[in-house]
């Protein structure tokens, strides 16, 4: 039994080989061919602007919480009108592991993976994204949704403006 | 109609409020005379053997409490008369105070005296202002024909008495938000312990009673207990009550009647039958507090104890019936709302509590319900009741909990049909 | 003792203990947010619900509202329980916004562990939320009304706790919101206290506001540097920039709060102009070679004009391992001069003080106790703000607060105030002393004998005075008094003001009888040619500053360490930039004895903030950290006497050189320390009486202390320079009467240091034929040092054209 | 200040305030007299009360907000309280209500454009033997029905005049 065995564990091998040699190769010739990746691929990290084209990066620091590797820093600062948002937000690529996390904890879907993942350089200086380099002008995965008109506390629309709130409360009020 | 035994109401006339010479000469002032002869001890033995319960709705032995009371203790004590009658369809004080107000003022004295707390204030709700002009004139005819102020009658008891105007807000009907209201206080309840009797107004002993038991006191005085326990036949709750009909009856009026009259008596005698000729459904027998009785419970005799053996209360016994073509959760929605209204927003379970039950009944009412928000509502229910910080939210689950108990297919058919089906 | 079973575990608690409390003994920690263990329990959130099985109360209770009793059977775990928590935790989540993600609160968050913790996580109300309009509440508090969940936590911190009056609760049922009555700031010095009370973020810290998320802070445990009470706190940082500080728990000094000096007064660590290169002669100097030619000169100095001609000055804000490394230096050199403090008052009252308190000192706990408090000389405001709410506390349980004090005196309690002139504070406490009343005015006579009387009565008196005003005489004759009204039932407690955060410490240390202002005439005489400052400003920080900064002039050598940018930095010949208590590691010793380390939060260097280009951080890369140089004075002062340079080594060194620190070894900075007392080295013969003003021609002006202005590190942070306010004096109504001169009006106030203007403000609280002055850093009133003194001045009212 | 109360009455409160112990319970007295003067309390109202009675404008205001029947709002000439509560509701308050907001033109909380009146919901107003029932300034009014509901209105109207232009 022994020997059959090991004669048929060396022989096996060769026959699958041989077997490839008449199929259709799998690797492509990257950078001449390029494959597509699927949209849920995760590669380059990016920001998001709300369907007003305003960002939608509140600089909460949850993304940068989850980062296992630290990647990811920012600055939080507040508009005139309220609204907090990122003085700067820088990320790291030369540290980042393309993990996700930090997609999965964004609660305002600001920032998002792309299947874009052609991102290496020879100065990992050039690999420090800063804001400006992340922001795209656009909704990414989705369309919709807009932070501010959910968050409760006015902003984008007056104190008690939004379609789930009751106009403000005034202590003075005649009705009881 | 029995013509039964008038006392509170005996000069009651339409239109008019019994003058101090009228109420003098039915006897008047008389219990005082006596009162004044006993010590303080001795009346409040016998208000408690005579088995006065306190008429404010949740009748609780008006002589027990004035034992808890320290009369002997030195420094300041206040008496306080509840008058911040608000309980939905509860309108005998009025009546009471509008027919013969010298009762109170008597009661308050004697109570006064009794409890050795000589400063005394009535607590008079905001709408009242009829009432707060009759008060006043009695007690300015009290004080100048020697019934109150300096050495009463002689005997060296001096008790003063003020009237406060209040401004709004059925949560001042708890003593304690309104002994807090009195003292120009944010009317939140108090925490209990420590009670009104050990510190209260201004920090010093209170005692606490409504209008009704007070103006009782000077009855039992000089008629006697045997008397008092003879006008009724339940030995639990003996004594005449003010009943206010209001609601679907043909006759919404206010009448006294001996405690333990049963419910149809009151439905059918006194309330004349429903408007229309319609079904009795059900009603409130002692204010909005007061979980719902049904046809099934009109043999049911109205008094203190037997309401509660059927999981309802007398309260104050303002009935509020209800004809057969009337929405119990439409009826149920408009108490819960006007409770979630008047919470204090003391305590999370009646302030967020009755909200969330107001947003339920709407949407059951409005036809959005769905099971889900049935089995919201039982939660609701079992964990607002007993849990809140003082009895309002408690009352206010009395006909939530009742509408669950007696109408949860009218709330089922809510669901089913998608609308009310009432229309 | 009640001992009770909760969750089949029993437990022992003390007496009075509620029974949520008792569960925390085991560690069982049941949701809760109207319990706070300062503020105690109301029983308004209905969420510590637990099931008592047996024993004197039964059902479900609120475990807050129960107190534990023998023979109680609780279960936290009942299921009931569990699903009432749930539901009130789902009720007041019912308005709560989503807004987690630009909330301030996140990360420390009470609203979102008791959310957790109670079980509620998926909504099922889906009504409308209410919303509110926010108020404007001045420079330190942020509000965002829509997130509260009426706890009323906060009213019953700013009004009952710390006695605020201008905060309130309006409205009703399920609207009801708090706050002003109308926009402006919140006039308690102990505000910040809204954003620890707050569980969740309706009130958040408006300087701290965005700045960072609390896991992302560099925090330790630290001391307060702003007063001599030794509060515990805990900074934050981050990017090297101090960010905020909150309130550490002492159980014995601050309790759970601070006030808003200690709290947005940190921002001296961050201050602009803060020297942090070492400079030796006017040029830039590594720290190495400044402290080796600060080390030799010193020595050369000694060599050359004898150990005489060296004083060595620390400050009351010098760290207790520093000031003992000073006290080395100067004994190595043989050098006679060793002071930690350079305002005479301040050094020579401290010394008394530590000196002679012993068992009296009274902790701000014990302080709460007391049944009778004797103010007497001292702004509890400005001097230790702390020490007021303990007051406070005290009038609460039913004390009786008694001031004696020339200022219009704003306590956050009701007292009994007379306010006198700080010439008739040392008759009173003769009077107290001696009980015989000759010496006092008729009006004065019998307030004065029903307050003997009620110090005879009282059966936990404290008698609290400040140093500033009452100066050695005053500070000794305080503690003569109490020895003079002990009696055999209890001691007298003694609570004294202090100059600084270590003026205790720096009294222990000191080895000399004189003090500054003898040194200064020795300076001026050239007998003192060097000077080696420790965290101090002999220039400014003194009694006398004129006469100070014409002898300073003299000096030969001037060696100074320090972290601000004061004059004695400036003008030193050799410069070490030393560290804040933020960034090194350390112990102060406060007004009570009570040792206390502290931790490094952060490390020194120019913050990200300042070096970046705007919308990023550098990306240059540098070997060293921008300005971060600054060591820690006691590290500097080690090399400079070959000692190893680690803390735990000078620590060592301290204790066996030293038996009195022996706790130094052992201390951690999360501990409440050790009390140390133990006879010092007392200032020689007491000065010349302070003199006497006849009102006529000139005025009697006196210097005080104020709130935020009279304290350097305060001064230096921007966030409390809103309460610096203008120059200002205060007047009695009747004398501004007499002067012609009314509230608000603007007047010209002359004083041998020249001519400021300033805002008359008035009083019918203060005592009469005398102008009250705040001294306030960076204002042509910075030379009028407090110090129980009089100036005199002239008032001019300025006509406005 | 006048305005909000007359200075003879302002002196007589402030010297009853300075008797009392606790000058705090007069806080709805104080505030119920100057709405009865002027309508409503505004803001110089509040803190004449605070005055008045030597404490802080807080306090007051915590009262005041609390209580429905101080008006911390401007109001018509009149206030009109319509009852919501269960007795009226079930004998037909809501037509009355929805009569009220016609014939007024206002919805709750507004006041008519010509000042005269303010339409408010209350809470029961102890009249439910006379159910529907209302109540104008603090005259109480029912059983109610459209036409004396109109009635009633045309007679405050009539008195409003009367007043006014006795004032003139």
């Amino acid at each position: 039994m022994g020997l059959w065995r090991d004669i048929k564990g060396t022989l096996q091998p060769f026959w699958v080989t041989l077997g490839y040699l008449f199929k259709k190769p799998a690797t492509i010739q990257y950078p001449e061919e390029k494959r597509t990746p699927p949209p849920r691929y995760r590669a380059r990290i990016v920001l998001t602007r709300d369907p007003d084209g305003n960002e939608r990066c509140v600089a909460c620091h949850l993304c940068s919480a989850a980062c296992p590797v630290d990647c990811i820093s920012m600055q939080a600062a507040e508009t005139e009108d309220g609204r907090r948002y990122a003085a700067w937000f820088r990320i790291n690529f030369t540290r980042c592991i393309f993990c996700g996390f930090c997609a999965e904890a964004c609660p305002t879907m600001a920032i998002q993976m792309t299947p874009d993942y052609e991102i290496c350089d020879r100065d990992p200086l050039n690999l420090l994204h800063e804001k400006q380099d992340l922001l795209i002008d656009g909704c990414g995965k989705d369309e919709e949704y807009n932070f501010y008109r959910h968050s409760g506390i006015g902003v984008v629309n007056p104190r008690g403006g939004n379609a789930d709130e009751t106009p403000p409360v005034d202590p003075k009020a005649l009705v009881p | 109609m029995t013509d039964y035994t008038q006392v509170l109401f005996k000069n009651r006339r339409p239109g008019e409020t019994a003058s101090l010479e009228t109420y003098e000469k039915t006897g008047g002032y008389e219990g005082l005379r006596i009162a004044l002869q006993k010590t303080p001890g001795e009346i409040c033995a016998q208000v408690k053997y005579s088995g006065l319960r306190g008429r404010g709705g949740a009748g609780f032995p008006t002589g027990v409490k004035w034992s808890f009371f320290p009369a002997d203790q030195p420094g300041e004590k206040y008496l306080v008369c509840n008058g911040d009658e608000m309980e939905p369809g509860t309108y005998k004080d009025r009546q009471l105070l509008l027919a013969d107000p010298h009762q109170l003022i008597e009661g308050m004295v004697i109570a006064a005296y009794a409890l050795q707390a000589p400063v005394g204030y009535i607590f008079l709700r905001y709408a009242y202002e009829d009432c707060s002009q009759v008060i006043e004139r009695a007690i300015a005819e009290a004080e100048a024909a020697g019934y109150l102020g300096k050495d009463i009658l002689g005997s060296g008891f001096s008790c003063e008495l003020h009237l406060h105007r209040s401004a709004g807000r059925y949560i001042l009907g708890e003593e304690t938000a309104l002994i807090n209201g009195l003292e120009g206080r944010r009317p939140n309840p108090r925490s209990k312990p420590p009670f009104p009797a050990q510190r209260g107004l201004f920090g010093r002993p209170t005692n606490v009673n409504n209008i009704e038991t007070l103006a009782n006191v000077p009855h039992i005085m000089r008629n006697g207990n045997a008397w008092y326990q003879q006008l009724s036949a339940p030995e639990s709750s003996p004594g005449t009550k003010l009943f206010g009909l209001s609601g679907h009856f043909n006759r919404t009026e206010c009448f006294e009647l001996p405690l333990g009259v049963t419910l149809r008596e009151v439905v059918q005698e006194y309330g004349g039958g429903l408007r229309n000729g319609k079904r009795f459904k059900a009603c409130l027998p002692g204010g909005a507090s007061s979980p719902y009785m049904t046809a099934e419970h009109l043999d049911v005799a109205m008094d203190f104890n037997a309401l509660e053996e059927i999981g309802s209360r007398l309260g104050t016994a303002g009935v509020t019936a209800f004809d057969e073509d009337t929405c119990m959760v439409a009826v149920t929605r408009n108490i819960n709302r006007f409770f979630a209204r008047e919470s204090c927003g003391w305590c999370t379970p009646c302030r967020d509590g009755l909200q969330t039950i107001s947003w339920l009944l709407d949407k059951i009412e409005n036809g959005q319900g769905t099971e889900d928000d049935l089995t919201m509502l039982h939660d609701q229910v079992r964990n607002i009741n007993g849990r809140s910080f003082c009895a309002l939210a408690e009352g206010a689950m009395g006909p939530v909990e009742a509408l669950l108990r007696l109408f949860e297919d009218e709330i089922k058919e809510h669901i089913r049909k998608g609308k009310c089906p009432f229309g | 003792m009640p001992k009770l079973i909760i969750d089949n575990r029993e437990v022992t608690v003390p007496e009075g203990t509620n029974v949520l409390e008792a569960a925390q003994a085991l560690d069982i920690v049941i949701p809760h947010f109207c319990y706070h263990e300062a503020l105690g329990a109301v029983g308004s959130c209905r969420l510590c619900a637990m099931n008592f099985l047996e024993g004197p109360v039964e059902g479900l209770q609120m475990a807050c509202m129960i107190k534990a009793e023998d023979g109680m059977v609780v279960s936290t775990v009942d299921e009931e329980a569990v699903e009432l928590r749930s539901h009130v935790i789902e009720w007041a989540m019912t308005n709560h916004p989503h807004d987690c993600p630009v909330c301030d609160e996140g990360g420390e968050c009470q609203l979102q562990d008791m959310t957790v913790a109670g079980g509620h996580s998926r909504r099922r109300f889906h009504g409308p939320k209410q919303t509110y309009i926010n108020q404007e509440l001045g420079p330190f508090i942020q509000q965002e009304k829509n997130r509260c969940i009426t706890c009323y936590r906060c009213i019953r911190t700013y009004r009952d706790y710390c006695g605020g009056t201008d905060f309130g609760t309006f409205g009703s049922r399920n609207r009801i919101c708090f706050g002003r009555f109308q926009d402006g700031r919140l006039e308690s010095p102990f505000s910040g206290n809204l954003v620890d009370a707050c569980p969740t973020g309706v009130f958040t810290n408006k300087v701290f506001r965005f700045k960072s998320r609390v896991w992302d802070l560099q925090e330790a445990p630290s001391i307060c540097p702003h007063c001599s009470l030794g509060c515990s706190t805990i900074p934050g940082g981050r990017y090297r920039e101090l960010q905020r500080v909150k309130p550490g728990i002492n159980r014995e000094t601050n309790g759970f709060f601070i006030c808003d000096r200690g709290r947005f007064g940190y921002d001296h660590v961050n201050h602009p102009e803060r020297p942090r290169q070492a400079r030796l002669d006017g040029q830039q100097a590594t720290v190495d070679a400044a402290l080796t030619a600060a080390a030799q000169r010193v020595r050369q100095m000694v060599e050359q004009h004898g150990p005489d001609s060296v004083a060595f000055v620390g400050s009351a804000r010098t760290s207790l391992e520093a000031g003992a490394l000073l006290a080395e230096w100067a004994k190595r050199t043989g050098s006679p001069h060793l002071l930690f403090e350079t305002h005479r008052e301040r050094d020579r009252a401290a010394r008394i003080l530590v000196d002679r308190l012993g068992d009296r000192a009274c902790s701000l706990a014990e302080l709460q106790q007391s049944d009778l408090l004797l103010l007497i000389g001292t702004d509890l405001i400005a001097e230790g703000p702390m020490a007021a709410l303990a007051v406070r506390q005290a009038v609460r349980a039913g004390a009786q607060v008694v001031v004696i004090d020339p200022r219009p005196i704003d306590l956050p309690c009701s007292c009994t105030h007379l306010p006198v002139g700080p010439e008739r504070l040392p008759v009173f406490l003769d009077t107290l002393v001696t009980r015989k009343t000759e010496a006092l005015t008729d009006a004065e006579r019998n307030p004065l004998q029903a307050l003997l009387e009620q110090l005879d009565a009282a059966k936990t008196p404290a008698l609290l005075g400040g140093a500033d005003l009452l100066g050695s005489r005053g500070i000794s004759r305080l503690l003569d008094a109490a020895v003079a009204l002990d009696n055999n039932e209890r001691p007298v407690r003694v609570v004294g003001l202090l100059g600084g955060a270590n003026s205790y410490g720096g009294a222990l240390l000191t080895r000399s009888p004189r003090d500054f202002d003898t040194l200064v005439d020795d300076i001026q005489e050239g007998a003192i040619k060097a000077l080696v400052c420790l965290e101090s400003d002999p220039y400014r920080e003194c009694f006398d500053p004129a006469r100070a900064q014409a002898a300073l002039g003299r000096l030969e050598l001037l060696v100074s360490f320090d972290c601000t940018p004061n004059l004695a930095a400036q003008r030193a010949d050799i410069f070490l930039p030393s560290r804040p208590v933020a960034e090194m590691a350390g112990s102060f010793i406060n007004n009570e004895g009570r040792l206390q380390a502290f931790e490094q939060v952060i490390e020194p260097g120019i913050s990200i903030r300042e070096t970046s280009s705007g919308d990023h951080p550098p990306r240059e890369f540098s070997l060293e950290t921008p300005g971060a140089l600054p060591r820690p004075a006691w590290q500097m002062l080690a090399q400079v006497l070959d000692l190893p340079g680690d803390l735990p080594a000078i620590r060592q060194q301290i204790a066996t050189a030293d038996e009195r620190f022996d706790a130094l070894t052992s201390l951690t900075a999360d501990e409440t320390g050790p009390r140390i007392t133990d006879p010092v080295v007392l200032p020689d013969t007491a000065p010349d009486e302070l003199p006497q003003c006849v009102p006529g021609e000139t005025l009697p002006l006196l210097p005080v202390q104020g709130f935020a202005g009279s304290d350097w590190l305060a001064h230096l942070s921007a966030p409390l320079q809103p309460l610096e306010g203008e120059p200002t004096i205060w007047l009695h109504c009747d004398l501004a009467v007499r002067l012609g001169l009314a509230e608000q009006d603007q007047a010209r106030l002359t004083t041998p240091l020249g001519h400021c203007h300033v805002t008359v403000r008035t009083s019918a609280r203060m005592a009469d034929n005398l102008v009250l002055v705040p001294h306030l850093w960076g204002t042509a009133l910075e030379g009028l040092v407090p110090g129980g003194r009089h100036i005199d001045c002239r008032l001019e009212k300025e006509v406005n054209l | 200040m006048s305005e909000l109360l007359p200075q003879q009455q302002i002196d007589k409160l402030k010297a009853h305030a300075a008797e009392i112990e606790h000058p705090h319970e007069m806080i709805v007295d104080v505030l119920r007299e100057i709405q009865a003067h002027h309508g409503w309390v505004p803001d110089a109202g509040v803190v004449l009360t605070a005055e008045i009675l030597g404490i802080t404008p807080v306090e007051v205001e915590e009262i005041a907000t609390f209580y429905d029947k101080i008006f911390r709002q401007p109001v018509g000439k009149r206030v009109v309280h319509i009852c919501d509560s269960i007795c009226c509701w079930s004998t037909g308050g809501e037509e009355i209500a929805d009569h009220l907001q016609q014939t007024l033109g206002i919805g709750f909380g507004e006041t008519t454009a010509d000042g005269l009146f303010t339409l408010l919901p209350t809470c029961c107003l102890g009249a439910c033997g006379d159910a529907p029932a209302m109540m104008i300034g603090l005259t109480t009014y029912g059983p109610l029905t459209a036409t004396k509901v109109d009635e009633i209105l045309a007679k405050e109207r009539a008195e409003l005049a009367k007043t006014t232009s006795g004032k003139d």
